[in-house]
């Protein structure tokens, strides 16, 4: 059974997009909507080490999680969050861990929201449990339980589901240990894509049975990982004009979530997002300065362009000198979504946007690609091949490389000889490739199954 | 200013003052539901209780010197000052009032039981002894000062040490008081660690464990949970329940465990002891 | 300690009573050849002969290594080069390659069991057998150097700028077969395995092309083997001194260009965070332990014995952790300047 | 020997403060600038707990501190940034630590710069460590200890020296904690200057002897701490609007450093400082929204509109999954200045700078008060009176009030019964207070020696 | 975008690329400014240049074919593909080109040269013949191969001997070829001995002196230096400029003494000569 595919980008010219709009807005319970004139705040807080250890302490952690974070909102003033718990293992693993502490959350949220009328949004983010090398990605145990701890969060008042699947990730792990392009290629853009069809039909289809969004799913697991090991500017595991591409190719590949149904807000760390915001016009979730807790990206700013959710990452739950962490964390982002909204409800917003993604825009040949004139360029490429997912995600790549070149030429990015060398080869590598979607699957299938012991090709179908 | 704000802004989507919102109307303290059913009915006690909720200091004195004229000292004290602190607690616990009420009734609250001690003649039994002190090196001492004040205005006798306390000292203070609680405050990473110090000195000296309390800015339950008879304090005015529980003979493991219902609330950093 | 134990012991990252003086490089040199009876090139192919030219220096000069075998030529070999043996002062080299293109390459999973490899996992039997108190070192030719063997050099040197998809294709390949090798050889019972991979070196690719292309191979190489690992790169490598100390290997083996000092300092320096599973971590780049560095070209082969014990003494200084010759001792060194090195430890 | 005091405003006009600019900027060490037309990030970490145990280990601590931070600084490529080290009791009561803390952070920037050209500058920030009750303010040993602190810090390598001081903290607290408006502004208005002028004239001479600038001093223990005690919006330990009048106090009294020689930048936690700065045109510091870690302030957008220096405050020293906290924080601060400067090079640095200050306005009426133009018409009450101290701070809350009140009745500025009652009866109070600063100080001597224990008048010389 | 941003931002405050100040930018070859100013201004020379530098086969196919339309084949070899080599040279001399670039652009350009040739139609005229060969017993043969390379690429017919040449052969080439120099590469102590041989047994059959360069990894300037003939070649491109130097009559003991200067720039081995 097909799904839609996109053939054409949402909006008419990149100056359409901007933070807190979007062009299919959102809505939750009580009363939050997403992408509708407003940038909301988001928090995510990592339950404490050892709150595993029983069923009770996990709900009593989440149930604080959500009390600090609510209180704070209240403190400073702000008009809307949405708080974001991503499961443990338990969370997922136990369905009912999940809707209990979902039940638990839902119960603050809704108390805050009557008491004061502030607007807020649960999300609950389920774990990828499911291993390759234990019997596949699809009908074990693991993989059962994700449905059914979907479905406990919706039922017990979730204003959303995400996820951060890991499909074709053995794959992708031995390409960017080895810097192998192709096999970065093949892992995000064909089997993450395969694997995402699979899994977000499903995961829509429980979501409509209840109040609750599907919201989607970043390719953390891919594009974010190449991101963590190229590092910071001096680093050089993997070559950050490396990484750009791999952020192309994952963008063709998150995209296939919002074709099975989600409607977004996309999760915060898909750094993709703005190119999938592009292409189907959803609300999206962003991270930047305000996920230092997490990580060390190097476009803190840019990353707000066309946020219509603003997002910390998952930091320790714990106090610090100004509170606990979620009240803190919330103060940083609700703080950054003000200022949005002021620039929004001035008319200034397309000016700060503007600062936003200059201010990164060259920094990084990341922030390249991502710059949403850019990255709209890169939408264009993968809607023009948007009926095959390998086609597209190798387009993606090449306007990225075409992107990148074009900035270095016209002396705006600078780049290393490291830099520019491995984009060279990669593109080069990348242009090489076969123009239909079952050549390159039957060459990687000759190579990758024997050479990768994790790989398990039924899992994709394959 | 170069933009033009109050003409565009719809400033909803940017703050909203939940105070503001949240906010009825402001009624008297005495009108409250809960002081109300623990007011004393009569007078001279009902006064007395007023000027101590007021945090009226000159109408305590005028209170108190009208009521000693016919009521016994201890009564005084005990009747009507103490019940209009309780009520004062009730408020504060609630919300309703904060620091500067608390402290204006605490002061009206001396005012009235200095005068009764003295008519008493010899001292009034004290319910105990508590030493208060900041840790070597610390000059923050808000929050002692707070949890002493809360103290005193309770029945306590405190031996207040001050801030920057050398640990000898606090250790041989607590030698010769004899207190059932000693509590500490810092509010530095680089101060705290003094707590454990003392602890072990205490220990050394072999003296009967008084319980421990502490808090401040920096310090975190963990920590205080680290060395022996360390209690970790949340709120100032949790100092009293605390040292009710100490005078009823908790010991500090005991104080660990029972935290939230010893001071008879949610208390968040004790939400898995609930 | 015995010399076993010594080396090891350095390789383990624990505390030697002395700086061991060992060789991880070839040691065949033609005085020991004579004496003992082991002469090229008869020592390359025959396993008891092998054993004991792998073990004349320690016999004849005290040196703490056993190291088989002599030369880079024994995987291509088995691979299908066409080798020249050379003779009793001349270590066989490859005349022609086994193939003409990369797309070409195939190596039969069985080629373990061709040419001269048998010989060498036998003489590695041995070694651990008969003498359990020298550390059994084995060489082997490292997947970059072995291509440029199975397809000549300079046409994969080419292709890396060409075809960039088609070398690391190759690459991937020989270091499957690097690393099945290598496997063997520890079964076989050996306590070290040296890559040498000279032709890595910043005189043929340039060192970002060493770490973009080769480092990922040898870090998946050391992943797969159970042994301690040394990685000997000649030539200038300064350049690449802290990828090579980040692949894995319990110690790296230099030439005499290379400062060792310098080398540590440099190891100390490189990526100083870098994000590990998600979560940011500050890395103090890999320090691992240096081999080398006594001249083979210049001291240990025309110079004197004060001249060696010279050059000793300044590696000792600087720091080297195994006092070794920089690379393969020249065939005519004479034993008197082996001797000299031992001795320079003091 | 009396001292410089300012009449005159430094700028003609609010519109002229801008974040990266001020009148007189300052040079440090390392190629570093303030207020030369860039907003430079700054970061502070406070030692481990425990790593006081020894001269050793705080040095060790301390330089692990600034490696960290200039890592990541290069890591994410901020052109500069400043590290403070605030002192922990040991370095200033021992100044061999102080020296020798200065001297290892002060050889890992100077490494820094020379390998990477980054600019960086090193504050040190004495601590207070006298005690009104153990001797007074004035030529204890204590007292000695900070002034051959200050000295070994600037002998070694500290680029500019700022304290937190305590002058007039007895009075303030009793007052504080009552209500008592009049004590507050005895304790910061007229005690605190006293002490500030002590205190300053010395730390000025001892910077002059070296390549060391002293910085300033803020009114972290008056301002602050009733800023503290205040709380979030359902806070109610103090007013708001109280808080808000004890902050324009304050102003007149952080003044006094600068009068004493003080060049800037000033100490971040002033929040005062937009005052001080429209009087006298020295660059300042300023934290907010990257402060989190902290504080639970209620203008985290509206401290940035004039700062020089963007900073954090003084968070746990340890790892968040982002890495060692010198490098997260440092990122925070560093990506927010990075967008000002966007803003400045690309000529919308006044749009960005009223986009921060209307985020936060009217939030809370110390928003009111420090938003810029009305900072600028304290700042004028302040100078009206600027030779007297007593009635500077005076005339400077009473200005503040008819600010908030104003705001109020414009209805800009929505304000609780509570907030409204304290503020109409702090004002009465302050308009009935004497015209003549003798008779303000005798009355207040009346008072106070007898009620508050701690209290040494001798200390300011009374 | 809305703001227009290159023409105003200094970038400098608002980030710096230090993976960048430390290593330097990657600029495009044709940008260095040691390759600037020898670049062939007109096309189509540039264009053939440009092709070579890239070391883009296809690319020199094309622009010679384009050039030949309208240019004289001398020209389009001297004047465009030359230039592009002596680019290379220069990019390889300062470390910005490595081997694989340096092989790829000798590729390119011998395309061109090639296809020039074959128009030219009789045999271009060579500058002169230079026999190579690496040592007998040495296998290390890249460095000889860049030399001829090189050499080829200006103009010389080359008689490439291979690698692991016994000396014999040497010496009946050069008495076939009559060349006006002899390159000799060796990289180990061990082959290197074989050049003073070579010397003796070209001395003996009294053949008029060829000049005689080497070079490679363990042979140093002073051992070449120690037998007659012997020229110390330091780098590969240096053979075409001591070729030029022979053909304009220099001799061996010349070369010694001048080599800096007939090279054309320092050279660390010969800093006693400058
Ligand atoms: C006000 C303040 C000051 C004032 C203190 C005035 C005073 N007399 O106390 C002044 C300006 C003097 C000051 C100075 C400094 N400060 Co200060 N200060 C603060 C601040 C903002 C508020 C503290 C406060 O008074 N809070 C209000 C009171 C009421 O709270 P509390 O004391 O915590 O008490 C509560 C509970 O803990 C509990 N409690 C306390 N004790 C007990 C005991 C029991 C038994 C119980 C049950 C409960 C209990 O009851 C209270 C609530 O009801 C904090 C920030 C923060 N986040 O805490 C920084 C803070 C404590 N200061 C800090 C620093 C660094 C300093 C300085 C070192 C700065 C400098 N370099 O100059 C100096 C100290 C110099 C020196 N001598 O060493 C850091 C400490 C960092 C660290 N190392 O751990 C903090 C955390 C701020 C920060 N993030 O940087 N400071
Ligand atoms: C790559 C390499 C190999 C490759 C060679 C591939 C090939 N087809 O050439 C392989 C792996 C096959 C190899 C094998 C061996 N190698 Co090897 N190898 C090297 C290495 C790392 C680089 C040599 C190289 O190609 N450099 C790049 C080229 C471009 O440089 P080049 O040849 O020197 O040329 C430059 C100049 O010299 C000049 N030049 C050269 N000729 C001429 C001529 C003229 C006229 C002019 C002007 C200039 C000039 O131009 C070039 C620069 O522009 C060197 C280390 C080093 N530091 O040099 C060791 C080195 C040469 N090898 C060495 C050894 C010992 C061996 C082996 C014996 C190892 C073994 N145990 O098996 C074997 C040889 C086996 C045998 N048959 O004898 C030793 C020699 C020591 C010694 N005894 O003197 C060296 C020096 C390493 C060391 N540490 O000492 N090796
Ligand atoms: S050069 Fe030395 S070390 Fe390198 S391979 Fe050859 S012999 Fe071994
Ligand atoms: S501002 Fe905050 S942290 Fe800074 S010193 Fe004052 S209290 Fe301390
Ligand atoms: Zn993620
Ligand atoms: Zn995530
Ligand atoms: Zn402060």
């Amino acid at each position: 059974m097909g799904i839609f595919r996109y053939t054409k980008l949402a909006y008419r010219e990149p100056d359409e997009m901007l933070f807190g709009h979007a062009k299919f807005p959102v809505s939750a319970h009580w009363g939050l909507q997403f992408g509708a004139g407003y940038v909301v705040p988001e928090v995510k807080v990592a339950p404490e080490a050892g709150s595993e250890r029983s069923k009770e302490v996990m709900v009593k952690e989440c149930e604080s999680i959500a009390e600090q974070a609510a209180g704070r909102a209240v403190d400073i003033g702000l008009p809307a969050f949405l708080l974001e718990q991503e499961h443990v293992y338990q969370q997922t693993h136990f369905p009912d861990w999940g809707g209990a502490c979902t039940r638990a959350q839902a119960d603050v949220l809704e108390r805050f929201h009557n008491e004061y009328g502030i607007k807020c949004g649960l999300r609950q983010t389920v774990g990828d449990t499911r291993l390759e090398e234990r019997g596949g990605l699809r009908g074990t145990d693991y993989d059962n339980e994700i449905a059914e701890s979907i479905e406990q969060c919706a039922k017990n008042g979730a204003s959303d589901i995400a996820a951060e699947t890991m499909g074709g990730k053995s794959v992708l792990d031995y390409g960017s240990m080895r810097g192998d392009i192709r096999a970065i290629l093949f892992g995000i853009g064909v089997l993450g894509s395969i694997d995402m069809e699979y899994f977000w039909k499903r995961a829509v289809r429980i979501c409509s049975h209840y109040n609750c969004n599907p919201a989607g799913d970043t390719n953390c697991s891919g594009a974010n990982s190449v991101m963590y090991i190229a590092g910071g500017l001096l680093g050089k595991d993997f070559s950050h004009t490396g990484a750009a591409l791999a952020r192309a190719i994952s963008a063709a590949r998150s995209l296939v979530a919002v074709e099975c149904g989600a409607t977004g807000p996309l999760k915060d760390c898909g750094y993709e997002n703005t190119i999938v915001k592009a292409i189907c016009g959803v609300p999206i979730a962003q991270e930047g300065k305000n996920a230092v807790c997490a990580h060390a990206d190097v476009m803190g700013n840019l990353t707000c362009q066309v946020a219509d959710v603003w997002s910390n990452e998952s930091v320790f739950h714990r106090e610090e000198m100004g509170g606990p962490t979620p009240g803190v964390w919330l103060q940083a982002t609700g703080y950054e979504a003000a200022l949005m909204n002021t620039a929004i409800q001035t008319g200034n917003a397309k000016i700060l946007r503007d600062l936003y993604t200059l201010t990164d825009k060259y920094r990084d040949p990341q922030g390249t690609l991502l710059a949403y004139d850019n990255a709209f360029r890169v939408a264009g490429a993968i809607v023009e091949y948007g009926k095959d997912p390998y086609l597209r995600a190798r387009a993606a790549a090449l306007e990225c490389s075409k992107v990148i070149t074009e900035a270095y030429d016209a002396k705006k990015l600078m780049l290393t000889r490291f830099e520019l060398d491995s984009l060279n080869k990669y593109t080069s590598v990348l242009e090489g490739l076969p123009m239909e979607s079952e050549r390159f699957i039957d060459e990687c299938m000759k190579e990758y199954p024997k050479r990768i012991p994790t790989f398990d090709p039924k899992s994709y179908g394959l | 200013m170069t933009l033009d704000w109050e003409s565009r802004e719809n400033t909803d989507f940017v703050y909203r003052r939940y105070n503001v919102i949240v906010e009825g109307p402001a009624i008297k303290p005495e009108d409250d539901k809960d002081v109300k059913k623990n007011m004393p009915p009569k007078e001279p006690f009902r006064e007395l209780a007023l000027a101590v909720i007021h945090g009226d200091s000159d109408r305590a004195r005028e209170a108190t010197k009208t009521a000693l004229a016919s009521t016994p000292p201890l009564d005084v004290i005990e009747k009507g000052l103490s019940k209009g602190m309780d009520a004062v607690s009730a408020l504060y616990a609630k919300g309703a009032y904060f620091l500067p009420d608390v402290m204006l009734s605490a002061d009206a609250m001396m005012v009235g039981m200095n005068m009764a001690d003295a008519k008493l003649g010899k001292a009034r039994e004290k319910k105990g002894t508590v030493v208060s002190f900041v840790a070597e090196g610390d000059p923050h001492d808000i929050g002692k000062n707070l949890v002493v004040m809360f103290l005193r205005s309770n029945g306590y006798e405190v031996v207040d040490l001050g801030r920057d306390v050398p640990n000898a000292d606090v250790v041989s203070a607590v030698k010769k008081a004899k207190p059932v609680m000693l509590t500490g405050t810092a509010l530095m990473t680089t101060t705290m660690t003094n707590f454990h110090h003392v602890s072990d000195m205490l220990k050394k000296e072999g003296i009967s464990l008084p319980i421990f309390g502490c808090g401040g800015g920096a310090v975190k339950r963990d920590f205080v949970e680290s060395y022996d008879m360390g209690v970790y304090g949340v709120k100032a005015f949790h100092a009293t329940k605390l040292a009710d529980a100490a005078v009823a003979g908790k010991t500090w493991k005991d104080m660990r465990k029972e935290y939230p219902k010893i001071v008879g609330e949610f208390v968040g950093e004790y939400a898995d002891r609930l | 300690m015995n010399p076993r134990e010594r080396v090891l012991s350095v390789l383990n990252n624990e505390t030697p009573d002395k700086v061991p003086v060992t060789c991880f490089t070839q040691v065949g040199i033609v005085e020991a050849m004579e004496k003992l009876d082991c002469a090229w090139p008869e020592a390359h192919s025959d396993p008891t002969k092998m054993v004991k030219l792998g073990t004349s220096l320690n016999k004849l000069a005290g040196l703490e290594s056993a190291r088989i075998p002599f030369c880079l030529t024994v995987e291509a070999e088995a691979i299908g080069c066409r080798v020249e043996m050379g003779r009793i002062d001349r270590q066989p080299s490859v005349r022609q390659a086994a193939f003409q293109s990369a797309g070409e390459v195939n190596i039969p999973s069985d080629f373990v069991e061709k040419g001269r490899i048998p010989a060498v996992l036998e003489a590695t039997r041995m070694l651990k057998k008969n003498f359990p108190e020298l550390p059994a070192i084995v060489g082997i030719t490292g997947p970059f150097t072995l291509s440029g063997h199975l397809i000549e050099i300079e046409r994969l040197v080419k292709l890396m700028r060409l075809k960039p998809m088609e070398v690391e294709d190759l690459l991937d390949k020989v270091t499957d077969a690097c690393t099945a090798y290598a496997q063997e050889i520890v079964k076989a019972g050996a306590d070290v395995i040296v890559v040498n991979d000279p032709s890595a070196a910043p005189e043929l690719i340039d060192p970002l092309s060493f770490k973009s292309t080769i480092k990922p191979r040898l870090k998946f190489f050391t992943q797969g083997i159970k042994a301690k690992k040394v990685l000997h790169i000649c030539g200038g490598a300064t350049p690449i001194i802290s990828d090579m100390a980040d692949c894995g290997f319990e110690a790296i083996s230099v030439e005499d260009k290379v400062d060792i000092a310098k080398a540590k300092e440099l190891m100390k320096g490189g990526a100083r965070s870098m994000f590990v599973a998600g979560r940011m971590t500050t890395t103090q780049a890999r320090i691992v332990k240096i081999a080398g560095n006594v001249s083979t070209a210049k001291t240990l082969f025309t110079g004197k014995p004060e001249e060696v014990r010279d050059e000793a003494k300044k590696a000792l200084q600087a720091g080297t952790d195994l006092l070794a010759p920089a690379c393969g001792i020249a065939p005519r060194s004479p034993l008197a300047n082996i001797k000299a090195l031992v001795e320079a430890r003091g």
